[in-house]
């Protein structure tokens, strides 16, 4: 066990799968000689050689569909979008190549592909930087969704993804590169699939991932100060949902806040929000809150930016809500 | 003696073998399609349907000079591609139907024939989404070090798309071996080229990527084959891609709900066409060299319509896919 | 009033705007010599010539862009896209032009553009053409969504959004392209924002629209039958969601069904349940449910896609479960 | 005489007065970017912060060559090219710092200064995505009916991505009179132009579209001017788009968060670049035609910085937005 930030986790999990699999090759805008537009594959090139770290034009919809061929024939690429942001330009293939290839093959070609890099807000990047996009993902059949919050996930879900014979949509956080934590050593390998409980509580489950989960456990701090015993989920994967983790916790607490950094209108916690009241109607104690982004492209104002973004003082006035407090 | 000059002198015996199997796999396109445009009006066939009549000889000399380990990807106009990579024309008009035997087991349909076996890898619906795909393919034969490549079927009008831009560009700056195919026949639907192109020659456009280009002549299968053979031998020897831009002509409308001429382009315009047509072409050239009779055309007329005919017998007698398989597919099986 | 056809009316609509404001122009691919891949604009080009009625190159990136510029200075654009699957390739100048302009000029440049075409599946189109995705663009603030289910929708609700200040995306249904209704004649401008209440009934609500309205009010004639009243709201508009409109019904009803076209997870009807548990949850006597497209890509076969298809019986079956039948 | 050739004669007044007012653009340009630099260091400016420097002769020699009412697109190095336009450095600054005093009232940022009433519609964020925007604003002038035209300033990396080729396309089948200026600094990010593009003469690319097209010394401020001005010409006379590639360099990072030198190129190379600076070209021709000094060269020194200072005065005394902003310009406000 050793205590890394989760760049370096990410790193070490893309260094440790390309030794063990020689068709894991690395793809993206200034992933090789740059070592990364945010350093997530500091020495890969140095390691492994421009064979198998390759930097591209700025084409995100051109690289997007190179990866996913060179997947169709038995690679496994893992494609870099320097920012989830740019990838609107290659959704395309991810929604209409990558995700439908193995089911409109009648089942001959799968696309084992890996297209990840940093979503969401860092700080004060304006409209255009600043989007959180998972429930678009998450919206289709045939990708998986993944989006780890602490450095021991982002280095054993890369490397699940990159096992993975599916395409995955690998969401990191600029924001948490630099998050510290304990990572295991060796192959560790996290299911895909699965939330993880981040903290045990019985009165109210507060449902995260991503960025949501540090300000949703810090607001799990603050109610625990005045007696409220909040449960913490971070969903780790959107898609698949790990519909039994949540269903057991709300069944437990009878009340339920979901946070997420992105927009509210049909977001990842709208599904969550629709998936709880169905098949746990009458557990609830009182309707389910979200704690979302403001409905506005983002401000670069540093005062509208904070207004707008998700933190701990929301979740845990929504946790206060549903409780009625 | 060059292949395409017209020639009173026979060539060898394999060769006279190799333009009857041209000869044979384009009339057995012609017809599978003709048969296939019936099927659609009787209902058999649904969706979109987009023939390729007219075509032929570009399908068949490409196809012709690559190796089985070499792959093929195209759009949604691939139904001459598949043949001619050598699908079965059962599991060919079987995906047509929508059919458990079908080449992607009905799930697919005439846009998304596959066969991964042969090399095969689509069928593509979105104009220009498959280019990248190619490219990618061939960067994996180079990445692994072999000497395969990857040949790219798409129309005229795909090439206005940013994914033929970035696509040529890297394919170019990264040397992948990788055979561009524009087969220009003149419209995009509606569309003719000159309303979708500010330049008419589309080989043009290699030179913003420093990528050889040639625009060849689409109704002679044998000069096909030879433009063809040279990019290949580029692809394979220097690892270098090229674009063809192969001229030819659709005689059908765009799809089976468009009509062969009067909105965009006049009955005379398609007649015209149809006198150099490909099929006609290349049995002219084998009779002048006195290797084909009119006797033996007739025989293979029939042989390729008894092979249509089966493949629709085929087609109608299988199964559709079973109603589980609508579950199956979207991801790979458990712990696979 | 009039009996036209869906497509008719959208061009009529198209017609009426193009004469009354010599600022809006048409573009898109076969929109002009072609009179439209589906004949919505047929004729336009005769009355209105090529300055008027533009046909691009495949380029949908490219021309929503340019349509995004036009509006930046003063034009108001209708964009063709042949078919919103083909909108993925443009989705870039949708969210991240479009939507943000006024926005990161603060407030300084208006984008007054109309996106409009056939969205969702028509019959065996394979997966790559039978996509719906309302929820792609309802997620965006700075945009509105538009999805009409009759012809008279189709007409009022064009005109409005032509003469909206923001940017439209207008969702039409190329399976109700040939569908008849009254049509009001002249000025019929349908605000945006307003469901509509296509049956009043007092024991369940069902929520719809675009292409589930027929399905719902047929699986509503088919509940009658067996004594339960149906009510059915045609949403009309999926962004801003007419939330008052809804409430109310459910407050009456108590019960709800939620059918849309598209996939489930983070569908727009995620977004109607979470906002009907939320500020009605005393009023729910059961659990919402919803009907969806199958969470499959779509497959070819014509007894597999009727299987993924939404349907009145799977509707009206729906209903009966909320209500406990 | 042309104006770009060493003379010792000097020019007429207005001309003289012209080449003040160009060094005097360059040299606030040049000044407003290194204070920003020094506003970012203070945690007063923040996100990403592109800055311009040793770019400043292209934006200044461009927009010479316009009208009030045509319009200016760029992406999120622009800066320059709004102080270039007659945005004031008040306004440019208080953007920066995202003040509600700021161009777009604090919302936008660096990456998105806008004033309509100057003609310049942004700052854009996503690589390439503006071209197309420029084209529509050309298309609109030509829809109207005037001889306005739209200029788009890129990076020369951003040729490579697909709304180049589609734009590129559609202006010149459309005779749109849009010009676009590719500013060949040698670098998108790390990456140098010849490991991102197949051809690094980008000029090139404009064949495939049939545009004219030219490279352009993009540190003689009168040398783009010329250039410009024969791109203006056919944009008015002939409603035609023009390519101008000008090459350029930028001497600081691709960003703040970008070392001026050290990964991607040499310090030498940077300080080899320095020696053609696009000021002291100017200077010194001016100076050779007697009618510049030292004594005014500083005179002006003096004066932008005091406007730079001021600037920033302003800039850090203006308020933040009100909360309420936060909600506001999503749409249009109700009834507008
Ligand atoms: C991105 C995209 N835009 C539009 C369409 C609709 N469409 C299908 S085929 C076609 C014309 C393509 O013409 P071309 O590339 O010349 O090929 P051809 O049909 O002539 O073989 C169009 C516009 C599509 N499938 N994908
Ligand atoms: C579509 C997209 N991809 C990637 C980026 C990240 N990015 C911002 S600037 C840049 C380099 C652009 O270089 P160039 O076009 O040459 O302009 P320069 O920065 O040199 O002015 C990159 C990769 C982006 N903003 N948008
Ligand atoms: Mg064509
Ligand atoms: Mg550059």
């Amino acid at each position: 066990m050793a205590t890394l930030t989760y760049r370096d986790a990410l790193n070490v999990a893309l260094r440790e799968e390309m030794a063990r699999d020689d068709r894991v090759f690395l793809m993206g805008e200034e992933v090789a000689e740059y070592d990364g537009a945010y350093k997530v594959s500091r020495g890969l090139l140095k390691e492994f050689g421009p064979k198998r770290v390759v930097d591209t034009p700025i084409a995100e919809l051109g690289f997007a569909g190179i990866g996913v061929g060179a997947a169709m024939v038995g690679l496994r690429p893992v494609i870099e979008m320097m920012t989830w942001n740019f990838a609107l330009l290659a959704i395309d293939q991810i929604v209409n190549s990558a995700a439908k290839m193995r089911y409109m093959s009648g089942g001959q070609v799968g696309v084992p592909i890996v297209f990840r890099g940093p979503g969401g807000a860092a700080l004060q990047l304006g409209a255009q930087h600043s989007q959180a996009f998972e429930s678009y993902y998450a919206h289709i059949p045939g990708l998986k969704v993944i989006a780890p919050a602490t450095p021991a996930d982002a280095k054993g879900l890369l490397k699940a993804a990159i096992r993975d014979e599916d395409p995955v949509v690998f969401i990191e956080g600029e924001m948490l590169y630099n998050l510290k934590g304990e990572v295991p050593d060796g192959d560790h390998v996290t299911p895909i699939g699965k939330a993880d409980i981040k903290r045990a509580g019985k009165d109210v489950t507060i449902i995260c991932h991503s960025k949501t989960v540090a300000p949703s456990l810090k607001a799990a701090e603050a109610l625990a100060a005045e007696g409220v015993d909040a449960e913490v989920i971070d969903l780790r994967t959107i898609r698949p949902l790990d519909v039994d983790t949540i269903l057991e916790s709300v069944a437990r607490t009878n009340r339920c806040v979901v946070a997420e950094e992105g927009w509210p209108f049909a977001g990842v916690g709208a599904q969550v929000v629709d998936t709880i009241q169905r098949e746990a109607f009458d557990a609830l104690d009182a309707p389910i809150l979200r704690v979302t982004g403001a409905d506005v492209p983002m401000p670069y104002n540093k005062v509208l930016e904070r207004a707008a973004k998700v933190d701990a003082a929301k979740i845990q006035d929504a946790a206060k809500k549903v409780l009625y407090l | 003696m060059t292949a395409t000059a017209r020639s009173t002198k026979a060539p060898d015996a394999a060769t006279q073998a190799l333009h009857r199997s041209y000869l044979r796999q384009m009339m057995l396109i012609r017809r599978f399609e003709e048969k296939a445009g019936e099927a659609y009006s009787l209902g058999k066939i649904g969706g979109f349907c987009h023939l390729y009549i007219g075509q032929e000889a570009v399908a068949v000399g490409v196809m012709a000079a690559l190796r089985p380990d070499d792959h093929v990807i195209s759009a949604y106009r691939e139904h001459g591609h598949a043949l001619a990579r050598g699908l079965t024309s059962r599991a060919v008009m079987a995906e047509l139907f929508g059919k458990a035997t079908g080449s992607s087991a009905g799930k697919g349909g005439s846009m998304h024939i596959f066969d991964a076996a042969a090399g095969f890898l689509g069928g593509h619906g979105i104009v220009g989404s498959h280019i990248p795909l190619a490219a990618g393919v061939a960067f994996a034969h180079k990445y692994r070090g072999g000497d395969q490549l990857c040949v790219c079927f798409f129309g005229e009008a795909a090439a206005n798309i940013g994914a033929f831009h970035e696509t040529l560009n890297m394919a170019s700056l990264w040397d992948l071996p990788a055979i561009f195919i524009v087969e220009n026949n003149g419209y995009g639907m509606g569309t003719a080229v000159s309303r979708a192109a500010a330049v008419t020659n589309l080989s043009v456009r290699g030179n913003a990527y420093d990528m050889p280009a040639e625009q060849v002549d689409g109704q002679n299968v044998l000069t096909v084959r030879e433009a063809m053979d040279r990019a290949v031998t580029r692809a394979r020897a220097e690892s270098k891609p090229t674009l063809l831009e192969i001229k030819t002509y659709r005689y059908v409308g765009h799809s089976m709900s468009d009509a062969a001429h009067g909105t965009y382009r006049t009955k005379d315009e398609v007649d015209e066409y149809r006198r150099r047509d490909p099929i006609a072409v290349l049995a002219d050239l084998m009779k002048a060299g006195g290797y084909w009779d009119d006797g033996r055309h007739d025989a293979l007329v029939t042989e390729v319509q008894a092979e249509v005919e089966d493949a629709v017998t085929f087609a109608d007698a299988s199964p559709d896919p079973d109603p589980s398989a609508l579950y199956t597919d979207v991801y790979a099986p458990e712990g696979r």
